[in-house]
């Protein structure tokens, strides 16, 4: 087990992350994706934290953890109020900026 | 040994994600996602990160696939639980994820020193994580927390259902 | 108590926007009264702060220094000077006059006398600032509320055009408030990017991380950044003082602003432009000013030229007397561009000059306008039988804007073109003193046509002379505009002290590098 | 500060302090009569103060100047301001002043009927013209004299469009007032090379001949412009659209006379240049022919009067231009007197008879003997009758001249002494023999002694003045004496046959005009020269001014709105980018993320 298998796998999650953002017109399977992205995130923050025997990436990991369920409380809430608006939560129905 | 375990452990996050994010199913699409998020704490133990792999597991998987999931049952009737049009732009998004991995890959790759295997974990008990959080960065952590408050406050107001006369305000369509 | 003299000019007008700030708008008497006591406390200063500037000794007087940021040599270190005396009179007589002109406004008249004296602090700021950031600062704060006075307070469409120009008013909204207001903020702020750029070139050119004048002064810049930066001044402030063909949104700004601020305006704003050039840019950069001269100073006399006979063509009032202040400033400018003592002494008292004749003929047609809802002149004429007050004072103006001897207008523009003539410039003096002969043409037309003649018609009948606080600005104005004219040595002695010292130092320095 | 210089600020500020009073106290002005008697009592200080001065300087012989610094530069004094008593300026004070009362005076009959507004603010201008006039007169430099001669020209100005809702007044003024300025701009083209050139504004300085001759003909211009030369004189006909009173003073004794003045005050400059002055003879001569013979046609009383004092003004320049600076300046003094006369007289009859036309008066002689008397004093006095003031200075101009350029400015000059005899005559005939053409004129009568008072002060100075020529000589530091030749004999007798031929023509009655007349009527109908000028004005200047204007609009302005359409054309076509939508946010975001760590890669 190395780090360069740590941070390939993160790449490939975060990837992973990103192809589901592009592709994903459901607000929660955009957040689906985004938890991936975040997830990769703090895999490379403990990867590091390993590598180089600190443990300040650990915290860094628990702040974004906490971070994300801000973020998923929120994003949720988002959703909600998305779907009492359009009856749906397809995100690329939320275009009024556009006007 | 635990280099196989390692791959394991990575096809266990892969696959999943992979389902996660292209599941047509929402529910079943939040599941892989928590199973993907299950295998990540499992490397987070194995990287030594035992307190990491709880909170993932007490929070992520217990707390925020559970949220996702009354997300979707709160927003979608039964028949609607299938994502609808969900093949918009595939092949630019594929293209563009490709190329971020293989861009990141590359780099990983053309740095030296990473190949080597880990050292010993840094502690085998929380102490230290906790003193690093409550004590060294405990500004952040105050931060945080303040940030927590505001975005549960947050959700609330946004999620509130409207009183009577804006309520029937939003259903005009506009 | 005097040794913060400047600080107390400065700080009067911005400490009466707070108390008007802070006093509800029904208190319409309270705020009136307190904004113009802001407005003299500034005056008085102003004449003790000329009348005890110690003519013989020169240089800085009554120097206050204050750090601001102490890393970057940001200092709030204001200063009188030569010039600064007479300017900031200038500003003053002007402030008063317009605060007394917006005696009768209407319309939320709390706010516009915030925006008013939080304008006027910032021109103050400028004469005084010897810290070209402070400097900058205090111009913007100067320039930023005209948007505000301008968008709000203005008037659209006083005068639709006719004939070929009734096109411009459909097509590019010509004479609408808000297309004045938008056009002068968008034109003014360009030349502010222009002067950012210049002054952080000489900030980083000085070495000093100083932004004292003094020390810019001092430093020595090298040529090819002064050869760029200098028309970047020249043409950012310039775009303030209507230098060609930057001036365009003078007419339309003018025309459509309320009487104040049109005062205000053209009366002290467009000099800060000038005062920039002629202080910064020509101060500051010695050689980039004395290889870009001949350029300036022909831009300067087509400038008094080109606004003279655009001048004449106009039928709307504000309009002839906007474009009049192009074809003035033009005359500062030229005078400037001259490099002799008596051109530049000629073009800070044209600054004067102009300021206070300016201020007169938009307090006046402000008077007209409130009376006769009309600024179209060939509608008018024969107002002289019911207004003789208005009609004298117009014509005093006319005269100073023509150059009469005995007014102000006549020392300035002697002096300029004495300066340009002297200079071995003709092809400047001419243009100018032939830009006076056409001022005459069209201020004497105009008098004709509004006061003069036969009437007035039946719809006029009713129009009065001013009343009351209506008189305090055209008396103010008009006798400082025959005093200065009289005896011109009452600002003359101080602006030659600031114009000797200044123009030694950059033809030492510029004339080398001719 | 010497005594004749306080004498000479005395005969400034007096009057200085009268327009003063009456601009800041209105409601005195409007009171009317106070304001009148304060601008009288302000004109008799200044005359006493000038009378002061020149006795006083009669007596030490030595000019005297005060002066203080009024303009500097790099803290030297470039320009004063002050008074000077000489020769020139001390005589010039007493004639102004003295002019000036008497017109006041005049006035105060003659204005009676005005609204109490108008005749305060007829009085303020008088007193603020008189001050003006002063200013020029007791100049110790061409910058205080310029400063002066504008001062005066706004005066005129004022005064032609005191009615100044007549439209033909207002339209006078303003031609007025764009004339003289349009010639001042020499004036100031002449102290701007004057200065450059010796450093002040003196005009005793030595300049290189080029220098000289530009200096004095851009001075020329302004005294073309100011005297009404030909052929800038279009303006001063116009300008007897003011009250008589005023044309009186201003235009005919006084500031039409400043142009004059200007050359004689700086003639050690004119000395200079030969060429300026030749100038200067040929203007002068075809000015007073030409103006003599438009002066044959006129029916109105006081455009005959005008075109005379164009005439006259004429004879001043071309004896300056012959280099006689005494013979101008002499002339000058006599014909302040005569023709403020003649005005005043001409004023007396109008006020009489309700009309300038000669055709409808008739008689008045009868009617007016003193009025008539005066009249025809001044007339004689003008024709150059011997033994009153016009024949010694006009001798001494015919003397001055003889000779120069081939004669022919001299045969002009004896020519229109004769045409000047013949109009005189004729208006003399018309206007004060034979019958009364309407009723107005049979009834008219003599007025108050407000108005006789100055016709016979005037009067009698234009019978004896003359006879000072000597006096007036020697305070200037010139040589005159008069001695009677066959040049005066024959301009006396062509004067004499010019009178003469006017009797046998109108001296039995209006008769048809000879044909000579009639033809020079209809060239002076054409009003060629005026036409010539509205050309440029109207159909050059204002032609101009609109396409310049037009310019402003579409070009230049329409260049900064373009340069506003173009950003605003831009940023809609920038917008489309903003889908509005979030997936597409994302995309460009990765796009972003993948560039960069590709850079990061690739470096």
């Amino acid at each position: 087990m190395t780090l360069a298998g740590c941070l390939t796998l993160a790449a490939a999650l975060f990837s992973l992350g990103v192809y589901g953002l592009l592709t994903r017109r459901q607000a929660v399977a955009v957040l689906v994706s985004v938890e991936l992205m975040a997830n990769a995130a703090n895999l490379c923050f403990v990867a590091f934290s390993r590598f180089r025997g600190d443990v300040t990436g650990q915290a860094l990991a628990v702040f974004a953890l906490a971070l994300t369920v801000a973020e998923v409380a929120v994003g949720l809430a988002l959703v909600i109020l998305l779907y009492r608006a359009h009856g749906d939560t397809r995100v690329d129905l939320a275009s009024e900026m556009k006007q | 040994m635990e280099g196989t375990f390692f791959m394991v452990l990575a096809a266990c996050a892969l696959v999943p994600a992979w389902l996660a994010v292209r599941g047509a199913n929402l529910i079943h699409a939040a599941l892989w996602l928590g199973a993907s998020l299950l295998a990540t704490a499992a490397v987070y133990a194995m990287l030594g990160a035992s307190f990491l792999a709880g909170v993932q597991v007490l929070v992520y998987v217990g707390g925020v696939i559970t949220l996702m999931i009354f997300g979707v049952m709160m927003t979608r009737r039964h028949e609607g639980l299938v994502a609808l049009a969900e093949s918009r732009h595939q092949g630019r998004a594929a293209a563009i994820a490709v190329t971020l991995f293989a861009v990141i890959a590359q780099a990983i790759n053309a740095t030296d020193g990473l190949d080597a295997p880990l050292s010993a974990p840094v502690s085998a008990n929380g102490s230290a994580l906790g003193r690093a959080l409550v004590v060294d960065h405990v500004l952040a952590f105050e931060a945080l927390s303040l940030l927590l408050l505001a975005a549960i406050v947050g959700a609330v107001v946004i999620a509130r259902r409207r009183d009577p006369p804006d309520a029937r305000e939003a259903e005009v369509p506009s | 108590m005097t040794a913060h003299l400047l600080s107390i000019i400065v700080a009067a007008p911005a400490l009466a926007a707070l108390v008007v700030l802070l006093l509800p708008s029904s208190a319409r008497l309270a705020i009136r009264v307190a904004s113009l006591a802001g407005a003299l406390v500034s005056l008085a200063g102003s004449v003790v702060a000329l009348a005890s500037y110690d003519r013989h000794a020169g240089g800085l007087q009554r120097v206050e220094d204050v750090a601001l940021v102490p890393s970057m040599g940001i200092h709030l270190r204001l200063a009188l000077d030569g010039w600064g005396g007479p300017l900031l009179l200038l500003t003053g007589i002007i402030i008063v006059a317009g605060v007394a002109a917006s005696w009768t406004l209407a319309s939320r008249d709390k706010e516009y006398f915030v925006l008013l004296l939080v304008l006027v602090a910032g021109v103050f700021g400028v004469f005084v600032s010897q810290d070209l950031m402070v400097f900058f600062l205090f111009y913007e704060v100067a320039v930023l509320p005209m948007y505000l006075l301008i968008g709000i307070w203005g008037a659209s469409h006083a005068v639709p055009a006719k004939g070929p120009f009734a096109r411009a008013w459909r097509v590019f909204s010509v004479g609408d408030k808000q297309y004045a207001a938008m056009k002068l903020t968008l034109m003014l702020l360009v030349g502010s990017a222009a002067i950012l750029v210049a002054i952080f070139a000489m900030y980083i050119g000085a070495g000093a991380r100083s932004f004292d004048l003094a020390d810019l002064a001092a430093a020595h810049f090298d040529r090819r950044m002064q050869l760029w930066a200098f028309p970047l001044v020249w043409l950012g402030f310039g775009t303030l003082a209507g230098v060609f063909p930057f001036h365009t949104w003078s007419p339309d700004g003018h025309a459509s602003a309320p009487t104040a601020v049109s005062m205000l305006h053209a009366g002290v704003l467009m000099k800060l432009g000038a005062f920039g050039v002629m202080r910064i840019g020509m101060v500051l950069l010695p050689e980039g000013a004395t290889a870009w001269m001949p350029v300036v100073g022909g831009v300067a006399a087509l400038n008094v030229l080109y606004g003279a006979f655009c001048a004449m063509s106009q039928s709307d009032l504000k309009y002839i007397i906007a474009y009049s202040s192009v074809s003035h400033m033009g005359v500062v400018m030229l005078g400037a561009a001259t490099l002799t003592p008596e051109g530049w002494n000629g073009a800070v008292f044209q600054m004067v000059a102009h300021g206070i004749m300016t201020g007169l003929f938009f307090s006046l047609v402000g008077l007209v306008y409130e009376r006769a809802h009309t600024r179209s002149v060939p509608l008018m004429g024969g107002f002289a039988h019911v207004m003789p007050g208005v009609a004298a004072f117009f014509t005093l103006a006319c005269l100073s804007s023509l150059g009469l001897p005995g007014t102000a207008g006549f020392v300035s523009e002697f002096l300029v073109f004495l300066g340009a003539w002297h200079s071995g410039h003709y092809a400047w003096a001419i243009p100018g003193v032939v830009g006076a002969f056409i001022t005459a043409i069209y201020v004497l037309r105009g008098t004709r046509a509004i006061f003069w003649g036969p009437g007035p018609s039946e719809r006029f009948h009713a129009l009065t002379d001013a009343r009351g606080t209506e008189w305090v600005a055209p008396i103010m104005l008009g006798v400082c505009l025959v005093l200065f004219g009289l005896w011109p040595r009452v600002i003359l002695d101080s602006i030659d002290t600031g114009t000797t010292a200044w123009l030694a130092r950059l033809l030492a320095v510029g004339g080398n590098a001719l | 500060m010497s005594p004749a210089s306080s004498f000479a600020l005395v005969a400034v500020l007096a009057p200085a302090l009268a327009a003063l009073v009456l601009a800041a106290l209105p409601a005195l002005r409007r009171q009317g009569t106070p304001a009148a008697m304060l601008c009288i009592a302000g004109s008799l200080g200044a005359f006493g103060a000038a009378l002061a001065a020149l006795s006083r300087l009669a007596h030490t012989h030595t000019p005297e100047t005060w002066s203080r610094p009024w303009l500097q530069a790099a803290g030297l004094s470039l320009a004063d301001v002050g008074v000077r008593v000489d020769g020139t300026s001390a005589p010039m004070l007493v004639v102004v002043t003295l002019v000036a009362l008497c017109v006041q005076v005049f006035s105060l009959g003659y204005m009676h009927g005005e609204s109490r507004e108008a005749f305060g603010r007829y009085f303020a201008y008088h007193a603020l013209f008189l001050f003006s006039m002063n200013v020029l007169v007791v100049s110790p430099n061409l910058l205080q004299l310029f400063a002066g001669w504008e001062l005066v020209g706004v005066t005129s100005y004022l005064l032609i469009g005191f009615y100044y809702r007549k439209p033909e007044a207002a339209h006078a003024a303003v031609k007025a007032f764009w004339v003289t300025r349009f010639a001042d701009m020499g004036l100031l083209f002449g102290l701007l090379a004057l200065f450059t050139a010796s450093g002040s504004f003196g005009w005793e300085a030595q300049l290189s001949p080029a220098v000289a001759t530009f200096v004095t003909l851009m001075l020329f211009l302004a005294v073309v412009g100011k005297s009404a030369q030909f052929p800038l004189h279009i303006w001063l006909p116009n300008a007897m659209e003011g009250p008589t009173p005023v044309s009186a003073l201003l235009h005919a004794a006084t500031m039409v006379a400043a142009g004059v003045f200007l050359v004689v005050r700086a003639a050690p400059l004119f000395a200079q240049s030969e060429t300026t002055r030749a100038v200067m003879l040929v203007t002068g001569s075809v000015t007073a022919l030409f103006a003599a013979c438009l002066a044959l046609v006129q029916t109105d009383i006081k455009k005959v009067l005008a075109y005379s004092t164009c005439s006259q003004l004429g004879y001043m320049v071309a004896a300056l231009g012959a280099g006689s600076v005494f013979g101008g300046f002499f002339h000058l003094t006599t014909h302040a007197f005569f023709k403020a006369l003649l005005f005043l007289a001409a004023g007396s009859v109008i006020h009489a008879v309700h009309s300038n036309e000669i055709g409808k008066m008739g008689g008045l002689a009868r009617r007016m003997p003193l009025t008539g008397g005066a009249f025809i004093i001044g007339a004689l006095a003008l024709a150059g009758v011997p033994g009153l003031a016009g024949f010694f200075s006009k001798d001494l101009v015919l003397e001055a001249v003889e000779g120069k350029l081939g004669s022919l400015p001299w045969i002009a000059l004896l020519a229109t002494a004769f045409l000047t005899a013949f109009y005189m005559g004729r208006v003399v005939f018309v206007a004060f023999f034979g019958a009364p053409a309407n009723d107005h004129a049979a009834h008219a009568k003599e007025h108050g002694w407000s108005m006789r008072g100055p016709l016979v002060l005037l009067a009698t100075l234009s019978v004896v003045v003359g006879y000072f020529g000597g006096d007036l000589a020697h305070l200037g530091g010139h040589a005159y004496h008069f001695h009677f030749t066959g040049g005066a004999a024959l301009a006396s007798g062509l004067g004499l046959a010019g009178i003469g031929l006017a009797y046998a023509v109108y001296g039995r009655g209006p008769r048809e005009a000879p044909a000579i007349i009639a033809t020079v009527d209809r060239i002076a109908q054409s009003r060629a020269v005026n036409r010539f000028y509205e050309f440029g004005f109207r159909r050059v200047t204002l032609v101009a001014a609109d396409a310049l204007a037009w310019i402003d609009r579409y070009v230049v302005d329409g260049l900064i709105n373009m340069t506003g359409y173009v950003t605003l054309a831009l940023g809609s076509r920038a917008r489309k980018i903003q889908t509005g939508e979030a997936p597409d946010y994302v995309l460009a975001v990765m796009l972003g993320v993948v560039a960069m760590a590709a850079w990061v890669v690739v470096q």
